[in-house]
């Protein structure tokens, strides 16, 4: 169907190019005035409910939300502003809690929150933190998080670096939601100019740009479940409805569930376990956390131009350059990782690779904590099955608040020793 | 452990749409042919990295092994003009060389996961011979399925057959690299010839102008508004494909209906937006649709539907096999649908979906034949209509078969029939 | 001015000659593409008597190019 | 031969207002397809 050459013969329109600028800055217009008759929509942000009455915003949004940090959380005046950022190691879970489940986090308490508890009994008081948490984060993410945190001007950046990540090439980024708004900060950073080109999707910087001027397309994400519910209600006010099948699943929000099965779960099953599974699962066929990590720490990389180095020395040099103070932890692991002998071999070399590191870039205001003293560990309790992931704090949120006051509180700062 | 491998064509499209406002004062300033086809290339090239690094290397290799058979080909039918005897082996390597190309696309079609796994696990390995980052980036990218495959194979053979039969002369690797990596026609199609792309008599690509601009751009507009919104609102009609052996007759009815203007929405909707995407760039390429719901009979529907691969099934499939000779005709009726119904999957349902309409076309031309000896005439808005009903009510009983395995079909038609 | 070619797909196609033109095809001519095409090679055969290959007649994707074929093999017009 | 005054005014305003048209149903296809999808680019069914 030539429609559209048929449909400008009849209106009697010969293009010109002015007249093209026109059209456009028309279209512009028209979509600016629709922007502006459009609120910002409450974006569904995560660990909202776990921080109800206390100085901490959540700031990310969820992985399908392009937006990637909600820009309407207003930035907090005065006292000491902690950046914490961190993946699903600074959640505590409660027992039986499923470690994916965007939407059921609210009974699940956070490391940031005990430790700001532990901050206020040691009378660090007027602090606010702003909370750059998401499931699954990745080294890549965290790095855009350091830079937005940096931009909001962050006090004190504390950072998790998760030892089954930090030097994992299979696992730099997860989806792909968050570049358009990285495409903004990475600009900032002349190294990184080379990933705006491989990694970013063009309709990224496209988004970027358009959403930076244009309500319509910079808000659109936040009315996604307000859209598939109307679309819904026009379907059912139309058509006859499907019995037995619950039609309200459909309109359900496109929540956590963009974490597809990540390509990492086929590179490792097909490559390292030749297909086959068992490895990976208990006797009851259930998916082991704990195999699964061990699995991952294998992959660990040490060679010196891997990307998830360059990665985490860009995230170091940053921090560095900004003069901001900042505590990057390795997060505690458990003892159960001694049962696989390469695995906690793997957790050792680790260790050493950041501890040179260490050397490197700690200075009186940049900490890099590799090893957490044992007795901060008591009381500590890891998931069963699980090397990583927490149920109990135990001494951890005591430890951090007093590696993050000795940071604040003594403004001459000599050449500390761990 | 299975993938979902379900691809958006949509981001895509917004990809190829957001370089383009880059690329097209480079393409209008830097007018040569050759730079005009290289940074096509190049731009569907670096479009295919962000799918997946290893999905833009296989595509490269299987464009390299193209421009090598076309070679051969071409250079084989050249000395066959003087030495005819050679011609036998001339088409020897022309169907080895047809077959090759057919082969990841069959394999692809009958044995999905292994394929899956190959292409993969192979693209990813060869990756990292070229370059560290890229295999890096590689890794994190979703887990692909060969994205745009079956189009890229039947323009591939369209290009070998017409080189077999003298069309086209031994072609550059940048012409063959220009016409494989064609960015509007890379993900869901539609299969063009090289003709539609190739430079005019004067040597020159066609140059954008305004009226280029302003068509394309509301092309693609209303492909995205089709495609984005109306699809999406008529998509849950879908739902019937798993439900329909606890709704009514009715209900079953109704559904299907809408999901066939779902479906041709959706498909055709992907068709705007490439069609429009190109007219940016100066290409008018074929339709790919033409109203086929509004179709008076079924050969009428098939040459309203997916027109570039039914224009590719004629000439490389009906033609060959005899259509135009009045005893092989219904061979080559019988081939071109087949051809049509297996390229979409190897399964039972669609040999069924084949074998359906080739019926279809048989008794279309029995009752032309009839209604002419009798010189009936069904040109009476009234028997127009009933042509156009019956036609559409045809080709919907014919959807089930296409996305849905033989047994469940046959199940839908149970309930369908309140059976 | 009548040619033989194109009246013979005039003819073939039950179309006037007039709206026949070089590169008609069935790409842009419906009638081309409808069941009446089906004795064009055999009315090509007989009327120039000639024997056409598959390949021949894969070629004759327009009027202009099946003229092309047949000349080179010694039809005159 | 120049066309009457009135005439050039005439075409003008019709230019004019195709062009705020042609821009209007630009911002609305684009704007509708964009905030109509709902935004879930997954769910959208690949063609083939």
């Amino acid at each position: 169907m030539k429609s559209v050459d048929h449909a400008l013969s009849l209106l009697g329109y010969k293009a010109t190019p002015f007249g093209l600028v026109r059209i456009a800055l028309w279209a512009f217009l028209f979509l600016y005035l629709a922007g502006l008759a459009l609120p910002p929509g409450n974006r569904t942000i995560p660990f909202t409910e776990n921080v109800v009455g206390l100085p901490i915003t959540p700031l990310v949004t969820l992985p399908s939300d392009p937006a990637f940090i909600d820009e309407q959380a207003l930035p907090t005046q005065g006292g000491l502003k902690i950046a914490w950022i961190s993946d699903s190691s600074s959640v505590i879970y409660k027992p039986g809690a499923k470690f994916l489940d965007f939407s059921a986090m609210g009974d699940n308490r956070l490391l940031p929150v005990e430790t700001l508890n532990q901050l206020r009994e040691i009378n660090q008081n007027d602090i606010h933190i702003d909370l750059y948490i998401r499931l699954s984060l990745r080294s890549l993410e965290s790095y855009t998080l350091t830079e937005i945190a940096l931009e909001r001007n962050a006090d004190i950046i504390v950072l998790t670096l998760n030892p089954f990540f930090v030097f994992n090439n299979h696992a730099i980024f997860k989806g792909n939601t968050h570049f358009a708004r990285a495409t903004r900060t990475w600009s900032k950073n002349p190294a990184v100019w080379y990933w705006l080109a491989l990694l970013p999707q063009p309709s990224d910087h496209l988004w970027a740009g358009l959403g930076r001027h244009l309500n319509i397309f910079a808000r659109a994400p936040a009315f996604a479940p307000d859209v598939h519910a109307a679309k819904l209600s026009l379907w059912k006010a139309i058509f006859p409805q499907i019995k037995g099948q619950n039609t309200d699943k459909l309109s359900a929000p496109p929540s956590g569930e963009g974490l597809k099965e990540n390509s990492m779960i086929f590179w490792v099953t097909q490559r390292y376990l030749n297909g086959d599974l068992s490895k990976l699962v208990n006797d009851k066929n259930e998916a082991i956390n704990a195999l699964w990590y061990r699995q991952l720490i294998r992959l660990a990389d040490f060679t010196q131009d891997t990307i998830s180095r360059a990665i985490l020395l860009q995230t170091l040099e940053r921090i560095k350059a900004s003069g901001k103070k900042a505590i990057l932890y390795l997060a505690p692991v458990s003892e159960n990782l001694r049962e696989d002998e390469t695995a906690w071999k793997q957790y050792q070399k680790i260790k050493s690779e950041l501890k040179a590191l260490q050397q490197v870039y700690e200075d009186d205001k940049v900490k890099l904590i590799v090893d957490i003293p044992p007795d901060a560990l008591n009381g500590t309790v890891f998931v069963e099955n699980d090397d990583v992931h927490l149920n109990e704090v135990g001494g951890l949120s005591s430890f951090l608040a007093s590696s993050i006051a000795s940071l604040t509180s003594k403004p001459e700062q000599k050449e500390s020793t761990p | 452990m299975k993938f979902s491998l379900e691809y958006s064509s949509t981001a895509f499209f917004l990809d190829l749409l957001a370089l383009s406002l880059l690329l097209l004062p480079i393409y209008l300033v830097a007018s040569g042919t050759r730079t005009r086809q290289v940074t096509l290339t190049l731009s569907g090239l670096y479009l295919l990295l962000f799918i997946a690094p290893r999905l833009a290397l296989l595509s490269l290799f299987f464009w390299l092994l193209v421009f090598a058979m076309q070679r051969l080909i071409a250079n084989l039918e050249n000395k066959a003009q003087e030495k005819p005897d050679i011609s036998s082996l001339v088409l020897f390597v022309f169907i080895a060389a047809v077959l090759g190309t057919l082969t990841p696309m069959l394999w692809w079609k009958t044995q999905e996961w292994e394929f899956v796994k190959l292409i993969n696990l192979s693209g990813n390995s060869a990756l990292s011979l070229f370059s560290r980052t890229l295999w890096e980036i590689d890794l994190a990218r979703n887990i692909i399925m060969p994205v745009g495959l079956s189009f890229a194979t039947f323009r591939a053979v369209d290009l070998l057959v017409k080189t077999y039969i003298g069309k086209f002369r031994a072609m550059s690797l940048r012409e063959v690299f220009y016409y494989g990596f064609f960015p509007p026609v890379l993900v869901v199609g539609p299969i063009i010839e090289y003709e539609e792309i190739k430079e005019g008599a004067s040597g020159k690509l066609p140059a954008p102008k305004s009226d280029d601009f302003l068509a394309g751009a509301l092309r693609t507009a209303w492909g995205f508004f089709k495609v984005l919104f109306l699809a999406s609102l008529l998509q849950p009609s879908a739902q019937i494909l798993d439900t329909f052996n606890t709704q009514s007759v009715s209900t079953i009815w109704i559904y299907l209906f809408v999901y066939t203007w779902f479906f041709y929405i959706n498909f055709s909707g992907y068709s705007d937006i490439a069609i429009g995407i190109a007219r940016l760039y100066g290409f008018k390429l074929k339709e790919n649709f033409n109203n086929p719901f509004f179709a008076r009979n079924i050969i009428e529907f098939w040459s309203s539907w997916h027109m570039s691969l039914y224009r590719f099934a004629r000439r490389n499939v009906f033609v060959p096999l005899g259509g135009y000779r009045e005893n092989r005709h219904l061979y080559a009726l019988a081939g071109t649908m087949m051809t049509i119904a297996l390229w979409h999957a190897l399964s039972a349902s669609m040999v069924t979906f084949g074998i359906y309409h080739t019926i279809g076309l048989i008794l279309h031309r029995q009752f032309t034949k009839w209604k002419d000896r009798n010189n009936i005439s069904l040109d009476h808005p009234a028997a127009q209509l009933a042509c156009l009903l019956f036609t559409y009510l045809f080709v919907m009983l014919s959807f089930p078969l296409i996305v849905l395995p033989l047994g469940t079909a046959l199940e839908f038609y149970g309930s369908m029939f309140g059976m | 001015m009548s040619d033989a070619l194109l009246d013979l797909f005039a003819e073939v196609l039950e179309v006037d000659a007039g709206s026949l033109k070089e590169d008609t095809s069935p790409d842009n001519t419906p009638q081309w593409d409808s069941l009446a095409a089906m004795g064009l090679v055999a009315a090509i055969e007989e009327k120039f008597n000639v024997q056409l290959s598959t390949k021949e007649i894969m070629k004759m994707t327009t009027i202009g190019l099946a003229r092309q074929t047949l000349s080179a093999k010694g039809v005159s017009f | 031969m120049t066309d009457a005054p009135e005439k050039n005014q005439y075409d003008l305003a019709k230019t004019l207002t195709i062009e705020v048209f042609l821009g209007f149903s630009f911002a609305l296809l684009s704007g509708m397809a964009y905030f109509g999808s709902g935004f879930d680019l997954e769910f959208i069914y690949q063609g083939f």
